[in-house]
C-alpha cells in the first residue's frame, strides 16, 4: 500500500537520512522512533504529502505520488504536533467542522458519541481555549474514531494522554489494523500496537543520519 | 539600604517628571490655542495668506447689509480693537445676530474682504425669556438688533 | 471506522468545500460577539481621524471625503487580513485544509468570502451613511456604495495573496501591507474617481466598470494563487 | 453603619437590595422625567435668542453631565476592583458602562441637532465635541474588550485597567470650554456663581437631570442584578433563585 | 546548579532590566533584516496613497499634509502594536518575564523602547523627506520632525496598553484599535495642530509644550499599567 | 518550604480541586498525577505564582504569597507547556537571554556547555524556529542546568524528550534535590525521581473534583 523508494531528507546542510526504503502492507503499523532530532516528524510530513522529499519517491496504492497528491489526500488523517482547534469553537464543533472537511458522514449524536468515548462529555460545549493539554489532544483522538481514512499518520500520539486516553488509542489502533487500515506513528514510548502489525523503523540506525 | 535610596531616586525622578508635565500644561493654556483668529490678527497679517482659516468675534451692529435677490450678505467682524469685512453666500443661522458672537470660515480675498465659505453662531451662556431681555437691554439700551435672514422669512 | 476507501459522496464539489469554509469562518468571526461592531467602529473612528488631523474646513472635507472613505475601507480590509490566514497556520488548521480530499481553491475562497462578508460588506453599508459627514449628496453616496461593493471582494480577493504569501515569514504584518498595498493602489483610485467624477458632473460608468473587469478577473484568478501559496507555504 | 456595606458588598445580599433599589428609582424615573418634560416643554418660556430650540437643552445638559459623571463613577468602582479585588465593584462598573455609552450618544446628538439651528452646524471639530466623542468610544472600547474576554474576572479586571486609563479623558472634557477659546458655550451653571438661567428653564432642567439620574440608577442596578444570575448561575442560591420558573 | 540563595547581583536594578529586554527586542526586529525596511516602506505608501485617492490639487494637497504625515505615523504605530506583546504572549515569554525577579515596569519599558525605535523614530526622521511633497517649507518640516519625535513615544506608551489588554482576547487587530484609536487622538490633533500653528504663521509652542507633557505623563504612567495589564492577561 | 492551606481551583462552573494541603521540604519533589483536565497545569501555574487561587493560601518559606510575589519569584523557575522560545534567535541566544533574565551569572562558555549536556551543541546556532520539538524542550533542560533557583516547576517535564533526554533530566533532578531543592512537577509518566525524595499526589483523590 505504501512504499517509500531511497528517500532522503535534507535540512540546510545536515542530511537527516537518506535511502531509506520500505513497504507497509494493510493491517501494519510503522512505528518510527529515535532520538531528538533525527528526522522522524520531517519524515511523517513528507509521507503525508505535505512536504516533497529531497531525493526517492513515495508510492500510495503502487502509484508513485507527489506532494498534495489527490489520492493520498482522500486516503490520510494526518495528527501532527499542532491540534488544529480553533480556541473560538467547542470541542463539538471542531470536531463537527474537522468530520465535514474530510468528508464523512457523522451526525451529531455520532460526534458527541465519540466525544463521550474520550471522556470530553461534559466538556463537549465549552470553548476548546479553556481545555487542558490532554483534552485538546483527546479530540484528536475523537476525529481518528470518526475517520474512514485508510492510512494514519500520527506524531507523537501519546503525548499529553492519561493512562485511559492511551487505553482509547489503543482500542483506536487495533480496531484501524483489524480493519485493514494503516498507521505511521513517531514515538519515543512504546505504542499500543498488537506486535503483529508492528513494523518498527528506528531512524537511528538509517544510513546518512548527522544527528544531535 | 541602597536599594532604598534607588527607589527614592526613582520616585524622586517621577515626582519631577510629573511636576515639570503639569509646568508645561499650564504655560500651554496661556498662550493661545486656537480655534479661530481674531480681527487683529488679520489685519496684522498673522493669517494663513494661501489657505482656508477661521476668524471669530462680534458682528458690528448696523454693519449687515444685503445685495438684493440674492443670498449674499456683508458684515463687519470686530474684536473691539480691528475690525475686517467680511463676504458670505448661503443661509445664516438663527442665532446670527448684530453684536453677537461669530465665527467663520473662508480665505482672504483679493479684495481685502474675508470671503466666508460658512457662518458658524457663538452664543453665550445666558438663557432667559424675551422680556427679560428687553428688560436688560432697555437698562443698558444696548444695541438694536435686526433680524437674521431666517427668522425674516419665517415671518 | 471501517477504513474500507468508501466512495466519497461529494469530495470534488466545489460548492460544497466553499460553503464549509464560509460557514466555520464565519461562525468563528460572529463567535466573538463583540467583532462585527468593532470593525465598524474601527471603520467610524479611521473616518473621523482625518478631519482630527488636517484642519476641518468644510470645503476641504468635501474633497476629501471619497479619498478618506476608500483609504479607511482599505486599512480596514488590510488590518483584519493576517487574522485571514496566520491564524489557521498557526495552529494546524491550514495543513488540514489542504490535506482534505475537498478541492483547496474552493477551500480559500469560502475563507475569502468570509473574509469580505465581515470586513468588506459593513464597511460598504456603513460609508454612505459617513459620507453624509463629509457633505456628499445623494448620488454621490450611491455611487459611493456601489463602488465599495465591486471594490472591497477585489481587496479580500488581492489581500488574501498577500495573506498566505507572508505565512511564517518574519516581519508578518508590515510584509503584508508592503506587499498588498501597491496591489490595492488600483482599486482605491478607481473607486474614489467614481465619486469624484459624479460630483464633478461626469458619468462614473467607466471607473465602475472598471472595478466590475477587475473583480471578475480576481474572482477567476485569487483561488488557484491562494491555493499554490497555501501549498507552498506549508511546505 | 460601615457593617451595613459591608455585608451589601456581597452579590448575594445586595441582590434583592438592588431588586427594591431598582423599582424606586424606576418609579422615580418616571415621574421626575414627566416633570422635567412638563416644565421644560410647557411651562418654561421662550429664550431670547435661541427661540424654542433652546429646549434641546432638557435633553441635551443631563444625558451630557451623566456621560461624563457616570464615568467617573465607573473608574471608582473599576479602582477598587482592582485594588480590593471586590466581585461586586466589578459588576457594577460593567453594569454601567452601557448606560454611560448611551448617555454619551445621547448628547453627542442632542448636541448635533441643537447645534445645526443655533450655530449653523452639526458637528464642528472643536474640544468639547471631540473629547466627548472620544468619550463614547472609550465607553465602546471596554464594552468591546469585555466582550471579547471568555473569564470574566480577567475581563474584570482588564476593563478596569482601561477604564482607569481613559479617565484622564474626562477632566479635559470639563475643562476644554476654559482651555480652549470654543465653539460651544461656557458653562451656565456652576457651583461657584449664580445660574446664567432664567428660574423656570433652570427648574426645569433640575428636574430632568433628576429623572435622567434616576433613569441611570435605576438601569444600573436592574443590570447588576441580572449579571449576578448570569455569574453566580453556579451558586446554589443563585440555582434556588431561577429554578421556580423552571428557566434552563 | 547549587540550589543555595545566592545573593544575586542586580536583581532590582532598574537600568539592568530595561536594557535586556530593549537589546532582546531589538535583536529580534534586526533579525528580521527586512523588518526596518518595511516599516519605512510601509509608511511611504500609505503618505502616498492619500494624494492618490483624493484630486490632488496642490493647494488641498498643502492642507492635507500635516494631517496625512501624523495619520500615517500612527496607522504605522498601530500596525505594528499586536506584535509588540503578543508573540511573547503566545510563546511564553511573557510568563518567564513576568516570573523573573527584575522589575516588571522596567521590563516592559524596554520592550517599548524597542518598539518606539523600530516604528516611530524611523517614520520622524522619513517624515520631514517626505513632506516636501506635501508642499511644507524649512520650518514647517523642523516642527514636523519635533512634534513626531515628542508624539511617537507617546503612541508607543499608550499603544502598549492597548497591546497588552487585549492578549489572550478575541477580535485582535481590530479591537485593539478600537482601545487605542481614542486615546491616540489627542496626540493627533496636538500633533497635526504644531505644523498647521506654524504654517498660520503663529507659535508650535503650546502644542509642543503639551505633547511634552503628554510625554513626561506617559512615561511616568504606563510602566505601572502595562505591568499591571501584563499580570492580568496572565492570570 | 512550600505550604499549601485548603487551596481550591475553579474554572467556568466547575470547581477542580479543594481543600488541597501539602507541605513540601527541602529536598522533596512533588509529582503530580491524575486524569486529563483534573487541574494539574492549575495547580502548578498557582504555585508559580501566576494565578490567584480562588480558596486558601500558599506559603513560601513561612510566609503567604499572592501572585508575583517578590520573594516567590526570586526563587521559583517554571517550565510550562510553551516554551518560551524566540523563534528568529537561536538556540545559544536563546538560553543566554534567560539566564540573563533570571539573573544568574552565566558566561559564554557556561551556556556552550549546557548546551552541548543536552546534545544541542551541533544545533546551537540556528534559528530556534528550524529546531526538532525535542530538540526545544532540551533548551529547558539546559535553562535549568544554569539555573540556582531553589523550586523548580516543571509541567509534563517528559514531553518529546528521548531516552537521552530523560537521563539528562533525571541527573539534573537528582542534583537539584541533593543539593535542597524543591521540585514540584505535573506528569502522566513516571518521573526519574529518587523514591526517597518523591512525594506523589494524585489529584484524582482531592476532593471536590469533577472531571471529565
Ligand atoms: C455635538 C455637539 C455637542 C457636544 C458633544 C456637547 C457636549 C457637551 C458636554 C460634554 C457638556 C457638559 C459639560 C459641562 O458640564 O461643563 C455640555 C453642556 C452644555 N452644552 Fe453642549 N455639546 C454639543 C452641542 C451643544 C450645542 C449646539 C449647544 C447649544 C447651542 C450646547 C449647549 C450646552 C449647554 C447649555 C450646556 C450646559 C453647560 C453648563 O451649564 O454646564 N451644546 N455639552
Ligand atoms: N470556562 C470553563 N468551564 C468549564 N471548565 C473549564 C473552563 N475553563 C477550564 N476548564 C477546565 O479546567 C480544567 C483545566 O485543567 P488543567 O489544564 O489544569 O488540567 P491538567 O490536569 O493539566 O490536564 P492535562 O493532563 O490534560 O494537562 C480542564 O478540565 C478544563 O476543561
Ligand atoms: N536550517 C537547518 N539547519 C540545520 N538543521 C536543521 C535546519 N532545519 C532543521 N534542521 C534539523 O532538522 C531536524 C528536524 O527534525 P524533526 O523535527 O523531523 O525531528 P524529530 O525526529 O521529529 O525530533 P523530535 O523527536 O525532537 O520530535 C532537527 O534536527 C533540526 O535541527
Ligand atoms: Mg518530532
Ligand atoms: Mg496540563
Amino acid at each position: 500500500m505504501l512504499e517509500t523508494r531511497s528517500l532522503a531528507a535534507r535540512r540546510g546542510f545536515a542530511t537527516l537520512f537518506q535511502g531509506l526504503g520500505f513497504a507497509l502492507a494493510a493491517g501494519e503499523a510503522l512505528v518510527v522512533s529515535g532520538p531528538n532530532g533525527c528526522g522522524k516528524t520531517t519524515l511523517l510530513r513528507m509521507l503525508a504529502g505535505l512536504s516533497a522529499p529531497a531525493e526517492g519517491e513515495i508510492c500510495w496504492d503502487g502509484a508513485s505520488v507527489r506532494p498534495f497528491d489527490a489520492k493520498l489526500r482522500e486516503a490520510v488523517a494526518f495528527n501532527g504536533h499542532l491540534p488544529a482547534l480553533k480556541d473560538e469553537l467547542t470541542a463539538f464543533e471542531n470536531l463537527a467542522a474537522w468530520t465535514t472537511l474530510e468528508n464523512e458522514r457523522a451526525d451529531a449524536q455520532a460526534i458527541d458519541r465519540a466525544l463521550a468515548d474520550v471522556a470530553l462529555a461534559r466538556r463537549a460545549r465549552i470553548p476548546a481555549r479553556a481545555l487542558s493539554q490532554g483534552q485538546r489532544r483527546r479530540i484528536g483522538l475523537a476525529r481518528l474514531s470518526l475517520s474512514r481514512r485508510r492510512l494514519w499518520i500520527l506524531d507523537e500520539p501519546l503525548t499529553a494522554l492519561d493512562s485511559d486516553g492511551v487505553e482509547v488509542l489503543e482500542t483506536l489502533l487495533a480496531a484501524h489494523l483489524e480493519g485493514g487500515g494503516l498507521v505511521v506513528a513517531a514515538s519515543h514510548q512504546a505504542l499500543p500496537v498488537p506486535t503483529a502489525n508492528l513494523r518498527p523503523l528506528d531512524l537511528a540506525t538509517v544510513p546518512g543520519g548527522s544527528h544531535g | 539600604m541602597k536599594a532604598r535610596y534607588r527607589r527614592f531616586a526613582w520616585i524622586g525622578l517621577g515626582l519631577a517628571a510629573v511636576g515639570i508635565a503639569v509646568a508645561l500644561v499650564l504655560s500651554a493654556f496661556r498662550s493661545n490655542l486656537v480655534f479661530f483668529f481674531t480681527p487683529s490678527q488679520v489685519v496684522a497679517h498673522e493669517v494663513p495668506q494661501s489657505r482656508p482659516f477661521r476668524v471669530g468675534g462680534l458682528v458690528e451692529a448696523g454693519s449687515l447689509t444685503r445685495e438684493p435677490n440674492s443670498l449674499t450678505v456683508r458684515f463687519r467682524v470686530t474684536d473691539t480693537a480691528k475690525t475686517i469685512p467680511v463676504t458670505y453666500t448661503g443661509l445664516l443661522p438663527d442665532l446670527f445676530k448684530e453684536g453677537k458672537g461669530v465665527v467663520a470660515q473662508g480665505r482672504m480675498g483679493p479684495d481685502g474682504a474675508f470671503h466666508a465659505t460658512e457662518v458658524l453662531a457663538k452664543h453665550d451662556e445666558n438663557y432667559m425669556p424675551p422680556e427679560a431681555r428687553s428688560a436688560i437691554e432697555q437698562a443698558q439700551k444696548g444695541p438694536e438688533t435686526m433680524p437674521s435672514l431666517h427668522e425674516a422669512r419665517a415671518r | 471506522m471501517s477504513p474500507t476507501a468508501v466512495p466519497q459522496p461529494d469530495a470534488a464539489s466545489v460548492s460544497a468545500a466553499f460553503a464549509w469554509a464560509l460557514g466555520r469562518d464565519l461562525r468563528i468571526a460572529l463567535r466573538s460577539k463583540a467583532e462585527l461592531g468593532v470593525q465598524l467602529m474601527f471603520y467610524v473612528i479611521v473616518v473621523s481621524l482625518f478631519p482630527l488631523a488636517s484642519s476641518p474646513s468644510r470645503e476641504v472635507l468635501a474633497t476629501l471625503g471619497p479619498g478618506v472613505l476608500w483609504t479607511a475601507a482599505l486599512l480596514a480590509s488590510l488590518l483584519s487580513l493576517p487574522r485571514l490566514f496566520a491564524a489557521d497556520f498557526g495552529d494546524g488548521t491550514l495543513e488540514q485544509i489542504a490535506l482534505s480530499p475537498r478541492p483547496l481553491p474552493a477551500l480559500v475562497s469560502g475563507k475569502m468570502a468570509a473574509h469580505w462578508l465581515t470586513t468588506g460588506l459593513p464597511v460598504a453599508v456603513l460609508a454612505p451613511l459617513l459620507g453624509e459627514q463629509y457633505a456628499m449628496d445623494g448620488t454621490e453616496l450611491w455611487i459611493l456604495a456601489a463602488a465599495l461593493l465591486l471594490g472591497t471582494p477585489i481587496l479580500s480577493l488581492l489581500g488574501a495573496i498577500g495573506a498566505t504569501l507572508t505565512l511564517g515569514a518574519r516581519g508578518g504584518g508590515s510584509l503584508l501591507a508592503l506587499l498588498v498595498l501597491p496591489l490595492y493602489a488600483p482599486v482605491l483610485i478607481f473607486g474614489a474617481g467614481a465619486v469624484d467624477a459624479v460630483r464633478s458632473g461626469l458619468s462614473a460608468g467607466p471607473q465602475l466598470s472598471l472595478l466590475a473587469a477587475g473583480l471578475l478577473l480576481a474572482l477567476v484568478g485569487t483561488p488557484f494563487a491562494v491555493a499554490a501559496a497555501v501549498r507552498i507555504a506549508l511546505d | 453603619m460601615i457593617v451595613n456595606w459591608y455585608r451589601y458588598s456581597s452579590p448575594i445580599s445586595f441582590y434583592p437590595l438592588a431588586g427594591r433599589l431598582a423599582r424606586v428609582f424606576g418609579v422615580l424615573a418616571v415621574v421626575f422625567t414627566l416633570a422635567g418634560l412638563y416644565i421644560g416643554l410647557i411651562v418654561a418660556p421662550t429664550d431670547a435668542t435661541q427661540g424654542d430650540a433652546y429646549r434641546i437643552i432638557f435633553l441635551h445638559v443631563p444625558t451630557a453631565w451623566m456621560a461624563m459623571f457616570i464615568y467617573l463613577v465607573m473608574a471608582f468602582w473599576s479602582a477598587l476592583a482592582l485594588g480590593f479585588n471586590t466581585r461586586l465593584s466589578a459588576m457594577m462598573a460593567q453594569a454601567l458602562a452601557p448606560t454611560g455609552a448611551l448617555m454619551a450618544a445621547l448628547a453627542l446628538w442632542s448636541g448635533a441637532f441643537w447645534g445645526r439651528p443655533t450655530w449653523g452646524t452639526y458637528w464642528a471639530w472643536d474640544a468639547r465635541m471631540t473629547s466627548t466623542l472620544i468619550l463614547l468610544f472609550l465607553y465602546l472600547g471596554i464594552i468591546a474588550l469585555r466582550n471579547a474576554i471568555d473569564d470574566p474576572r480577567r475581563a474584570d479586571r482588564a476593563c478596569a485597567l482601561l477604564a482607569l486609563v481613559g479617565a484622564v479623558n474626562v477632566p479635559i472634557i470639563y475643562f476644554s470650554v476654559q482651555w480652549w477659546n470654543t465653539l460651544h458655550q461656557g458653562s451656565s451653571i456652576s457651583l461657584t456663581a449664580a445660574p446664567k438661567m432664567a428660574m423656570t428653564m433652570l427648574e426645569g432642567l433640575l428636574v430632568m437631570t433628576a429623572g435622567v439620574w434616576s433613569y441611570c440608577i435605576a438601569v444600573t442596578l436592574a443590570r447588576v442584578r441580572a449579571i449576578i444570575v448570569e455569574r453566580e448561575r453556579g451558586a446554589g442560591w443563585v440555582a434556588s433563585l431561577i429554578a421556580p420558573q423552571g428557566a434552563r
